[in-house]
């Protein structure tokens, strides 16, 4: 197990090892660098590349970073002065984190209710209404779903907070916006995995031993019908807790999802290197996680050299 | 019960025709799919209307008496009418063509750049798959890779290279698009490999490109088809995500993404400026869903021959 | 003008009549909105407003700008010597920075050597460009105590200038030229100010508290020479970077002042809601890129092109006429001897509306010149960004010509950075930009299309203009001096058409009626609650 | 000897996309105790289908009763409610799967799955269940029970399996188990350990069991009673002996000749039945084995053939017991049975 | 019923081993040296319980897997050294039947695709393949109507036999018929055998014929190799096997086979067999019944008994099986 662990992070590494260097090329190739602004003058810019080192030969400047990397510093961000990386992520992560496992709470419970009541019902009136609510909750921009449910619940009825992160309160408008994708997402999921253990064998078993309904769900079929949804979370749990620009910036919330695209917009070369490799490393363990997981919650995967 | 006839307990022996026939007509795999699809309302209803919508987006700019783009400060924002059935956007335009040349846009990126991917995914996946070993390695620590690197930059650099606009958003998405369709066909792909069909093509003496082109492809088409339907949503709201950004099409010009992130800003005031995009987006993701879900037990081998 | 006065606020009894401005505690708070985080809080890297915004609240510079007229602050008074180029500030006895130091002139000169100091990489130190070796210290040709800056003693700063300034009294109070602390730079290096206890402060304010991205707290500065003076215990200002999320927390009284996004202007004017509007200082017009070869080297579809916008109705279009529609180049709000320039100096070169026959006129020119048959086989590349705002103008623009001009209009929509690189390489045909001035002067607005200037990416060359600015640098004389810039300035527009102007920006705000004395200024900042209270 | 189950002209369906397959008709048989029963037939004859009814384990819908009666102990289980037939399942009648590989939920521990029969039955304590489900283990033939108490499935081999999901329908102490296919799965030598083990139980509990199979060689081996399926109909019943030495049916017939014994001669040709079973959506309205019986007559291709009665046990459903049917090796002395 | 004539090896397998590498440290051992020689004509089967490597010896024999070690000789030739040529006219010799009529016919092929395809893989022109095909599927007791349909408009008997008109299609010597039964019905099963024993009669072919049915097997094979865990336990003739049964797996085998006639099988003892099949992975070097035997002595836990001549072409691999 410790070898295996130690065998996908290595692998990993090397992934991220590739990935931060075309990474490193193609920011460079973006137009624009990060210093221009319209009152910048040549001399100035000199300065500033001279002060970030840029304006040394483009390989130097590749190795000096990979070396600073390797020791765990990410450098100094070009837009926010004074401000390093690995801080703005570390200040910025914990809000986008915590909205993420709000989000994804929310998603997966309401979605893997959702899912079993359309497969219990099957074909009856209130799987199609699962069904609907699972499809609409796909089909609807993030940043039409976010403005609507802030101009409703927050302008219109005045029930919530429409922006900030500061009281449970103003939590629960973003997480329903960030979560509502995965929600629909893992409520198809669930629903014809559970399709699938509805009619399988052991349920039947399950029926012969004379359990209540009840119990055949919960004991038996639930358990068999979320490894499926435990293999997609991984991406999804690294995307979510990540952050996600337009939920972020539509209820102000001071997350990591903003930095993705500023970043690229400002051609600030760091913060855009810093998150790649941060997003990058973390949907590695995320993966990692929830490949143990699923090993834990279907004893029949173990974890050895061959996945199951 | 009545007493029946003496003549008629004569041994007539087998009937051999009769026992060799078969009594279910002779039904192809694509017109069986077909059939089912179209027996199956929601999904044939769903189908509709995405032609009715293609045929709207085609059809109805060029028979409108508006223009897509011509403003007026007069017209600005005025709420639907027997005039402006949709009625007229921040700048005064005719919403009901805006939305329809809005349609081109979001469904040709979302068609294109889907089954773009799924080709360029089937082949990699294919090859992928097929062939295991160092390929398949190599392959998927490219799209370990690829998956890493932010779209954001790859769509601007694009358009730098060619410029902004519908085939920058569909080279754009393509990139790493590909990479969902690629795993899926590898994991079928591998499943195939194994099969005692391919095995037998194998000992016939069928060449590889053959049998992946005769023997898997066909096999896992119902899938990569369904598999599309099901990812042409999210080509279009990638579009509407990156319009939202600011890296969408070249104005005029506009998208249902466009519309409604213009329209988003309206909400306050004029809903209806959102409401139309966004139930034009929510309808089409609506029925692409549906449609997928009908299309996956149209080909699902399980329900084959239950009619 | 638009620029009103802090007096004229009690317009609306607003509906919010929960309080959320006081905050905790009968605490004295007002919070407003940004719409990004305050990228430094380091007074000789602030490259932005809403950065120089911030810093004036916890910095005391030599003096300080109240709505356009100087005062002094850390200065007690100042001299100037009789060619203009001295400047000798002498500071009030008992200043003190937050941790109980004294504010020495030394603090001053090193804040200025920091921002010219090439080592440090401010991005803003073109505005030093003005001191006495300048450019030479920030090229790194002269060594940086070579700075026309020196502490007589410790109360007194002495500044000499490359060229007199009318306007460096102004200049000076920015930011930029404000005091740091060499102990804690030192201590702190690049990440001086980074934190709130990485910096010192001697403004009326001190940075008590930064969450970054989030929100940035000022507290009292109970040490601050002006103490008596300040009202407000505490200025948040909140990072909210949707507009219209700003505009929803102030209906929830979640925050005091907030900007309100053009298309939702019409909503709350003449409502329940207490709003302002200000000029922001930027002028936007469309730069024409006159370089050899390109479109817009012929004079006549220059001018055609401004006789050929009806400004009102893109005004209209663009704006939802929340802004002005421009006719020149200069802000007209800008200080001139002893008036705005915008009344010393009337004018309107270009009409309000378009006027299609004298747009005509000079286009048959332009195309016989250009040698094309007809207007439509003019193709102009229009170069744009990719904001909304910035998608609007363009496409208005292009209809625009289009219908006026018959000429044909395409649309290149970039990154902003790629606007930017496109224009200094004079890769485009004409671009929708704009200027903000750095203080309160025509020159700022003219001094960009000097010939070989730095800004200059128009490709506009006219010696006679070059020779104007220049006199205006040595002309001592106030009035003399203006009539030179507006001479500039008419033979800019003109003679030379060499730009369209658009629009001068004027953001609406949604603020607390409660607020008295709420400052705003185009040249510097944005807001400055300086001195600004609560009523009860 | 009362009979502990009776099944009246059980008559089930499925709703299909297609139309009704009605996959037992007019299927009637009791089971006695300490007896066991077998049920041969082929694929999709409805074996499967017809002993899930007698638990009321078909989904319903897509299935359906059309009609007849199920009574264990006296009780009609198609009028039970949801209690009383919980009740019944595990306690009264066990039920042992074809595929022990997918019958066991792969999550959850083996000593759990044989102990949750008792849940909302009877009251036990924890260490009670445990005991039984460790006293059961053992009987079924798996050493160190108490190792395997705590495996989950996919530690077992097939084998062990099989004897877990015997263990699971024995567990509750029922008075019958139904045994669909269960070695059809297994390796010979494997099935012939399961096939002991059954015999062993039904001697030691005296339990019923009904023993579902298409293998003529496991019936021979274990059964008391026969009855023979064919097309979602029974066609023949009767005694292990009478079945194999008296067949009466030409299905049965066919079934015995198309088997290669270890006596067969080499030289010998088999004598496969031709052709394929009917397809249940449109069956045939004859006698459904018409098509493929070397006996056929014009009757039987239009009028359903009667149940006539050999012997005690025997019975058959084959107009060639009819009076008028020429006389062939098949017919018997018959008395026409009971008339439906 | 070998005849003399025809006595001479078409097949050699020597020492043919499959290992598959699961991880690094387990390693499944398919086929263990496993050597048996098949002549002109005659049916050798191949029987043993799941798992214990008869597919893959197949597999091995069609050059579907390469051999971890050891060879296949087919008429004198390594088949896998064969040049391109040689490969194509191997094609074209040997076939297999496989078990899963289900799996092994690609659903989105019609039947004259699907028996059609190895001949066009050979240089055939349409309609000579049509011509072909249509004469195949009589062979097989299906009829033209049938060529455009799909396999899933079949039962599995006629499957079955779709599979052995594409075997037959390349006028094979050699077919290796992988379980061909073991899928369908009883009453199919004997249409199956019935076609397979024609065909060998009409056209002299050689059978491979794996299985588990004892019954089946004796009734079709001449020769008979008895396989356990990777290994070959017993080979000899089908009446020498089942009459003098040597090796003690055989023995426990054949006794289970359960007899289709209730007085027989009713006194018919069977003779216990312990246990389960061990896995294949990692196999002690020692004889893989050993476990499961109840003769076995210390010897069989420590040595790995070799495959000897007991009797005149009576192989047997136990210990206690004096020479
Ligand atoms: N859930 C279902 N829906 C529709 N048809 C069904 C369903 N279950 C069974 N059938 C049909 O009922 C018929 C009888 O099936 P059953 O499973 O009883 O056969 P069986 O005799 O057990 O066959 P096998 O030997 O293959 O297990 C078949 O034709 C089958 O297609
Ligand atoms: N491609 C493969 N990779 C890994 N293991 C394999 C592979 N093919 C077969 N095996 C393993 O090799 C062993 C022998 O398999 P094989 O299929 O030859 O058995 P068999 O005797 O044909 O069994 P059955 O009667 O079930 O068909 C099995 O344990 C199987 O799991
Ligand atoms: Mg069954
Ligand atoms: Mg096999």
């Amino acid at each position: 197990m410790a070898k295996y662990i130690l065998k996908r992070v290595l692998l990993a590494i090397v992934t991220l090892f590739v990935l931060t260097s075309i990474v490193f090329v193609l920011v460079r190739l973006l137009p624009g660098d990060p210093f221009s602004n319209p009152k910048m003058t040549p001399e100035i810019k000199a300065n500033l590349e001279a002060y970030y080192g840029l304006d040394k030969p483009l390989p130097v400047q590749y190795v000096t970073y990979m070396k600073n990397v390797f020791h765990g510093d990410l450098g100094y961000s070009m837009k926010y002065e004074g401000r390093t990386v690995n801080r703005i992520i570390a200040e910025s992560f914990p809000y986008s984190a915590d909205l993420g496992i709000r989000a994804l709470c929310f998603a997966f419970f309401f979605g893997i209710i959702l899912g079993i009541i359309a497969a219990l019902n099957r074909g009856k009136k209130l799987d199609f209404v699962c069904i609907l609510i699972a499809i609409i909750g796909t089909s609807i921009p993030d940043f039409i779903m976010g403005s609507l449910l802030q101009y409703f619940f927050g302008i219109k009825w005045q029930i919530l907070p429409v922006a900030q992160y500061t009281s449970f309160k103003h939590t629960i408008l973003p997480s329903i916006a960030v979560g509502f994708y995965t929600l629909a997402s893992v409520s198809r999921l669930m629903r014809s995995s559970m399709l699938e253990v509805v009619t399988s064998d052991y349920t039947k078993t399950a029926r012969a031993k004379g359990l209540s309904e009840f119990r055949v769900t919960f004991k038996h079929q639930i358990r068999n019908a979320i490894t499926p949804i435990i293999t997609i979370m991984g991406p999804t749990v690294a995307s979510v807790l990540t952050g996600t620009f337009v939920i972020e910036a539509l209820f102000a919330i001071p997350g990591m999802g903003k930095h993705y695209v500023d970043s690229i917009n400002m051609s600030d070369y760091t913060l855009v290197l810093g998150m790649t490799i941060f997003y990058g490393a973390f949907l590695v363990i995320a993966i990692l996680i929830v490949d143990i997981l699923y090993g834990i919650v279907d004893p029949r995967i173990r974890l050895s050299g061959k996945k199951g | 019960m009545a007493e029946i006839a003496k003549d008629r307990f004569k041994v007539i022996g087998k009937n051999t025709k009769s026992m060799e026939s078969i009594s279910r007509p002779n039904i192809g795999y694509w017109q069986d799919a077909w059939r089912r699809i179209c027996k199956n309302k929601i999904a044939f209803f769903s189908l509709c209307l995405i032609s009715i919508y293609i045929l709207l987006a085609i059809f109805a700019p060029m028979f409108s008496q508006y223009d897509y783009s011509t403003q007026s400060v007069e017209k600005m924002s005025q709420s639907p009418s027997s005039v402006h059935w949709f009625g007229t956007d921040a700048l005064g335009r005719d919403l009901w063509v805006r939305a329809w040349m809005g349609a081109r846009v979001s469904l040709t990126i979302g068609f294109a750049a889907s089954i773009i991917n799924a080709l360029v995914g089937s082949i990699m996946g294919g090859i992928s798959g097929f062939y295991g070993g160092k390929v398949d390695m190599l392959i998927q620590r490219v799209v370990d890779v690829l998956y890493g690197i932010p779209s954001m930059i790859v769509t601007i650099l694009l358009m730098v290279v060619i410029g902004n606009g519908v085939h920058c958003l569909i080279i754009a998405m393509c990139m790493v698009g590909w990479i969902g369709s690629c795993r899926f066909v590898r994991g079928e792909v591998l499943k195939l490999r194994e099969s005692d069909f391919v095995a037998a093509a194998r000992i016939l003496g069928v060449p590889d490109f053959v049998i992946i082109v005769k023997h898997i492809l066909p096999n896992i088409m119902g899938l990569i088809i369904t598999n599309l339907t099901m990812a042409i949503p999210g080509a279009i709201f990638q579009e509407a995500f990156l319009s939202y950004i600011g890296l969408g099409i070249k104005p005029p010009g506009c998208s249902w993404g466009v519309l409604a992130k213009e329209g988003i800003a309206q909400l306050r005031i004029h809903p209806y400026q959102v409401v139309i995009p966004a139930a034009l987006i929510c309808t089409t993701m609506l029925a692409l869903n549906l449609l997928g879900d009908g299309l996956r037990d149209a080909f699902d081998p399980k329900l084959r021959g239950t009619e | 003008t638009g620029c009103s006065t802090p007096g004229s606020k009690g317009n609306s009894d607003s509906g919010s009549s929960d309080d959320g401005g006081s905050g905790s505690g009968g605490k004295k708070r007002i919070t407003y909105t940004l719409r990004e985080d305050v990228p430094s809080m380091d007074p000789q890297n602030s490259n932005s407003i809403s950065a120089s915004s911030a810093n004036i609240h916890v910095l005391a510079c030599l003096t300080r700008n109240v709505e356009g007229e100087v005062k002094g602050d850390a200065a007690e008074k100042w001299e100037v010597s009789d060619d203009g180029l001295v400047y000798t500030f002498h500071l009030r006895d008992g200043l003190k920075w937050s941790d109980g130091q004294d504010v020495k002139a030394e603090d001053y000169v090193y804040g200025m050597q920091r921002l010219m100091d090439p080592e440090v990489a401010s991005d803003y130190a073109f505005i030093g460009y003005i001191l006495k070796n300048g450019a030479a210290v920030n090229t790194g040709d002269v060594a940086v105590e070579e700075l026309g800056v020196k502490a007589l003693d410790d109360k007194t700063v002495e500044i000499t200038l490359e060229h007199p300034a009318v306007y460096f009294e102004a200049m000076v109070s920015m930011c930029s030229f404000g005091p740091a602390r060499k102990d804690l730079v030192e201590e702190y290096g690049a990440e001086y100010a980074a934190d709130p206890e990485k910096a010192a402060y001697n403004g009326p304010f001190v940075m008590s508290e930064w969450k970054h991205g989030d929100e940035l707290i000022m507290t009292k500065n109970p040490n601050y020479w002006d103490a008596d003076s300040i009202k407000l215990d505490e200025i948040c200002i909140k990072t909210v970077a949707e507009a219209k999320t700003g505009v929803a927390m102030f209906e929830q009284d979640e925050v005091d002042i907030t900007v309100v996004p053009s298309e939702m202007v019409s909503q709350y004017v003449d409502s329940e809601f207490n709003t302002e509007a200000y000029f922001t200082g930027a002028d936007d017009y469309i730069m024409l890129n006159q370089t050899e070869g390109k479109p817009f080297a012929n004079k006549n579809l220059r001018f055609a092109m401004n006789y050929g916008l009806n400004r009102k109705e893109y005004n209209t279009l663009v704006n939802y006429d929340t802004y002005v529609a421009a006719q020149r180049l200069v802000l007209p709000d800008v200080t001139s001897a002893d008036t705005t320039y915008g009344e010393a100096y009337p004018f309107e070169p270009f009409p309000l509306e378009n006027d299609n026959a004298k747009a005509k006129e000079y286009l048959d020119k332009a195309v016989s010149e250009l040698g094309v048959s007809s207007p439509a086989d003019i193709e102009i590349n229009l170069l744009t960004t990719d904001t909304e705002g910035a998608k609007r103008q363009a496409e208005v623009l292009k209809e625009q010509y289009e219908k006026n001009l018959g000429i044909k209009v395409e649309i290149d929509q970039v990154t902003y950075k790629e606007r930017l690189e496109r224009e200094q390489v004079l890769d485009y045909d004409m671009v929708v930009t704009g200027w903000v001035p750095d203080y309160s002067d025509a020159y700022s607005y003219l001094e960009l299309w000097i010939s070989d200037g730095q800004y200059n990416h128009s490709g506009y060359n006219n010696p006679k203009y070059d020779e104007l600015l220049e006199a205006s640098n040595t002309e001592t004389d106030a009035k003399a001096r203006q009539d030179l810039l507006f001479e500039a300035e008419r033979i800019f527009l003109e003679e030379d058409a060499a730009l369209v102007p658009l629009q001068l920006r004027q953001d609406t705000y949604l603020v607390n009626p409660k607020i008295e004395n709420f400052n705003v200024y185009f040249v510097g900042y944005d807001f400055n609650l300086v001195y600004a209270d609560l009523a009860e | 000897m009362e009979n502990l189950l009776e099944v009246k002209n059980l008559t089930f369906s499925f709703h299909t996309y297609g139309g009704v397959v009605k996959a037992v008709r007019d299927v009637s048989f009791e089971v006695r105790p300490g007896e066991i029963l077998g049920i041969v037939g082929e694929s999709g004859c409805g074996k499967s289908v017809t002993s899930s009814c007698i638990m009321r384990l078909n989904p319903e819908p897509p299935g359906f009763f059309e009609g007849g009666q199920i009574l264990y102990k006296g009780d009609d289980v198609l009028k039970m409610d949801k209690k009383a037939l919980r009740n019944m399942r595990g306690t009264e009648i066990g039920f042992i799967f074809q595929d022990p590989m997918t019958s066991l939920n792969p999550t959850m521990r083996i000593g759990k799955q044989i102990e949750e029969v008792f849940v909302g039955k009877k009251n036990m304590s924890a260490a009670e269940k445990k005991q039984k489900a460790l006293d059961i283990l053992k009987l079924v033939g798996i050493s160190d029970g108490e190792r395997r108490y705590k495996q989950y499935p996919h530690e077992l081999s097939g084998g062990m399996k099989q004897r877990v999901m015997i263990a699971i329908a024995l567990v509750g102490s029922p008075s019958i188990v139904i045994a669909d296919e269960p070695t059809t799965s297994l390796d010979v030598t494997i099935e012939a350990q399961i096939l002991d083990l059954l015999k062993n139980l039904q001697k030691t509990l005296n339990t019923s069991i009904i023993l579902i199979t298409h293998d003529l060689g496991v019936i021979a081996k274990l059964c008391d009673r026969v009855l023979v399926m064919y097309g979602g109909k029974v066609v023949e019943r009767g005694t292990v002996d009478e079945i194999f030495y008296e067949t009466s049916h030409p299905y049965t017939k066919g079934l015995m000749q198309s088997i290669a014994r270890l006596d067969t001669a080499k030289g010998e040709k088999l004598k496969p039945i031709e052709g394929t079973p009917p397809d249940l959506f449109s069956p045939p309205v004859g006698c459904p084995f018409a098509a493929r019986c070397e006996y056929c007559m014009d009757v039987c291709l239009d009028t359903p053939p009667e149940m006539y009665q050999l012997s005690d046990e025997h019975m058959t459903c084959c107009w060639l017991q009819h009076e008028f049917a020429p006389d062939t090796d098949m017919k018997r002395a018959a008395k026409k049975g009971e008339v439906k | 019923m070998a005849n003399n004539e025809t006595n001479q090896p078409l097949v050699q397998v020597n020492h043919l081993c499959k290992y598959f590498h699961i991880s690094r440290k387990e390693t499944l051992k398919a086929v263990d040296d496993v050597s048996f020689t098949i002549n002109k004509g005659e049916t050798v089967s191949l029987v043993g319980e799941s798992g214990c490597g008869k597919s893959t010896t197949g597999r091995c024999m069609i050059r579907l897997y390469n051999p971890t070690k050891g060879e296949v000789l087919y008429d004198g030739k390594d088949i896998m050294k064969l040049s391109r040529a040689e490969q194509k006219e191997f094609c074209k010799k040997v076939q297999m039947i496989f078990q899963n009529p289900y799996s092994s016919l690609n659903p989105r092929m019609t039947v004259k695709e699907i028996v059609g395809e190895g001949l066009k893989q050979h240089g055939m022109s349409q309609a000579e393949v049509d011509a072909k095909v249509e004469k195949l599927l009589e062979t097989v007791g299906l009829n033209k109507d049938h060529m455009s349909r799909f396999p899933h408009e079949f039962s599995g008997g006629q499957r079955q036999r779709i599979g052995i008109a594409r075997a037959l299609s390349v006028d094979p010597e050699f077919i290796i018929c992988d379980e061909p039964i073991s899928a369908l019905d009883v009453s199919i099963q004997a249409q199956v055998i019935n076609m397979l024993k024609n065909l060998q009669e009409t056209m002299g072919l050689t059978y491979l014929f794996i299985a588990h049915d004892l019954s089946v097997v004796k009734y079709i094979s001449d020769r008979v190799v008895v396989m356990y865990l990777g290994t070959i336990v017993e080979t000899a003739e089908t009446e020498e096997l089942f009459s003098n049964t040597l090796h003690p797996y055989t023995k426990a085998l054949l006794s289970a086979i359960p007899e289709a006639d209730p007085k027989k099988a009713k006194a018919n003892e069977r003779i216990p067999i312990k246990g389960e099949i061990p896995s294949p992975i990692n196999p002690k070097d020692c004889c893989r019944f050993a476990e499961r035997c109840q003769f076995a002595t210390d010897r069989c836990f420590s040595e790995m008994p070799k495959l000897r001549e007991v009797a005149p072409g009576h192989m047997a691999a136990c210990h206690l099986i004096e020479g």
